[in-house]
């Protein structure tokens, strides 16, 4: 089956991007196919490359990339939450006149609507949050 | 961001909104999805139940606080052909509340009839 | 139709779990993840509500989080343990998810 | 000693209002802020807890998250209406602050 | 990081604790927050009511959501000299637990005697 | 009087950010000595530079930077948080091998400890938070 995930909340703080990634894994290896997977509110902030988690803990962020390129999995951060929280990437901080950017590989930024379309073109969206 | 680029395909969102206004930014952002929600030409309805109904409170006013008062957009709505509001009659009365009090007009429904709501949906999304 | 509905907060802390309870109608199901699973624990009041409930709507509660909390000895009979390849199941099993977010 | 709490969630929402109601002693006070201005809004089972206690315990709310809310008419008489300076007075008036978060 | 940095000062910091693990990161990282006092030789107690005393619970075990299992630094609290560990009775009642489930030895007060506390500490910290 | 003042959540999200500015603004507008404003969990994400709100909203880092240098506030973001959730400024960057730094001018980077002494130290300790 097409699913979609939607993640809204940050890493580390709340499990939500824990429990999304776990879900999005084991359909997976289920063989369902994922169609993208949505970030949105402080879920951006997963797709940041900047952070360095405790060594004896997971990196969450390096967790989703991996998936990703394994997976050829889409992973879109949602635009307007990004630009309030801080979550760039080149072409953005240059637009905004920024001088660094911080996402992480298998991240891209893109418009809302991205999450409209997950809805519409999956069969089923599992939302995790706060 | 037409229909045909969706393959035609019209589904029934359905988003709940459950959460105050200001304290977190939820209602704010959920808002944005609504508004996107509707360029693409699908079947949006809005449900405000729980906390979700303070949203839509009259007389907003964040002047002192200096955030951003979004209440307008819920009267634009129907600009965007966003027209099938439904509060929840229990979470109005609990808090003290009626449909007067409400800035958009809205169709109040039981309890009940707002559970068969949420099952007549194809994409539910609460944020 | 039938409807998932999952809940991830504690029946103490928020509403969620309530409201969920209230809305959840003959023939859906409901999946408790992260906090949610103190639900249903043993000797408390959420788990009463899931009793009186579960005769018409199947509860399930995510193993991985019942473990993590260390719960797995305090578990309401009649609550279906699931695995994440469970939990994605019951998703594609639904018709609609509804998350108690 | 005498201790300033504060609340800054909805009573519906979550426990904080009325496990700091079932905490606060004679003489500490209470200031709402953010979504916890609605426990002191006519007509809820939050207000009616409140007026149980005021007797002993003070109760404050500030205005600007009250009027950024829409409850400007709504409030229950007896609480005590506070802006950000009036804030930082109860902050030094009491001993402690204690926020319930 | 002695207290003679601190112009000898030592103050009474209370930790109230009153979430769940794991859902939220409060209780983990509020754990790194009492270590650290304790390195300034501070006078410090760990209230746990209402979902705080699901904090220390016995056998967390977290292989399976592949998060940090932080309960074992909850034993390790007394190396450090904090040893003023409260249980609120009706918190735990409420959630079907006793004494016996818990993995640190701990006091059991009374809602009323949980309230005194609060009121003797010079800071009180809620996470 | 002197207060030290503690954020425990981001920016825009959460209201804390907020109603903790506007407890500082009042505090220095009645005479009182901020000693400290410490940013811990999400609280660390308001200070990063790369956050681009929407023009008819409020600036949350910048609101924080301008404070702090008419006022010579102490904004300090905890390490262990910052480096958890990708906040870094240059000196952490290079000792974590990172290509980028995110930190805007005012806030400085440093240990709980930090928080510790603004508990001893200050009068008053206000948090505000979810």
């Amino acid at each position: 089956m097409k699913l979609s995930v939607l993640v809204n909340e940050g890493p580390y703080t709340h499990q939500a991007s824990d429990s999304a990634y776990l879900f999005t894994k084991a359909a997976l290896e289920k063989g369902h196919e994922i169609f993208r997977v949505f970030f949105y509110h402080d879920g951006v902030y997963n797709g940041t490359r900047l952070m360095v988690p405790p060594q004896d803990d997971r990196h969450i962020q390096k967790r989703w990339s991996e998936l990703a390129e394994k997976h050829k999995l889409d992973l879109v951060v949602c635009i307007a939450a990004a630009q309030r929280r801080g979550l760039l990437d080149e072409n953005e901080a240059k637009r905004q006149g920024k001088d660094a950017n911080n996402i992480a590989p298998g991240f891209r930024i893109s418009g809302l609507g991205q999450l409209i379309e997950a809805g519409i073109q999956a069969e089923r969206l599992v939302a995790f949050g706060d | 961001m037409s229909e045909e680029m969706q393959g035609g395909i019209i589904k029934k969102f359905l988003y709940v909104n459950r959460r105050a206004p200001y304290g977190t930014i939820y209602a704010l952002e959920s808002l944005e999805v609504v508004l996107i929600s509707a360029a693409f030409e699908q079947d949006v309805s809005l449900a405000f139940i729980d906390d979700g109904v303070y949203e839509i409170v009259k007389g907003q006013d964040t002047k002192a606080s200096e955030m951003k008062n979004f209440s307008p957009t819920y009267r634009a709505l129907e600009g965007y052909d966003i027209e099938k509001l439904y509060v929840e009659k229990e979470s109005l009365a609990e808090r003290g509340l009626t449909e007067a009090d409400l800035l958009v007009p809205v169709k109040v429904l039981s309890r009940g009839e707002m559970a068969d709501l949420m099952e007549s949906n194809d994409v539910v999304l609460s944020f | 139709m039938s409807l998932l509905h999952t809940i991830n907060k504690s029946p103490f802390e928020r509403n969620s779990f309530d409201s969920c309870v209230a809305h959840a109608k003959k023939g859906s199901s409901i999946l408790l993840i992260e906090d949610g699973v103190y639900a249903a624990t043993q000797g408390t009041a959420a788990a009463r509500k899931l009793e009186g409930i579960m005769k018409d709507v199947k509860v399930y509660a995510l193993q991985p989080d019942v473990n993590t909390r260390g719960m797995q000895s305090k578990m309401l009979d009649g609550v279906n343990l699931v695995d994440y390849g469970g939990f994605v199941d019951l998703v594609t099993q639904h018709n609609a998810v509804q998350a108690w977010l």
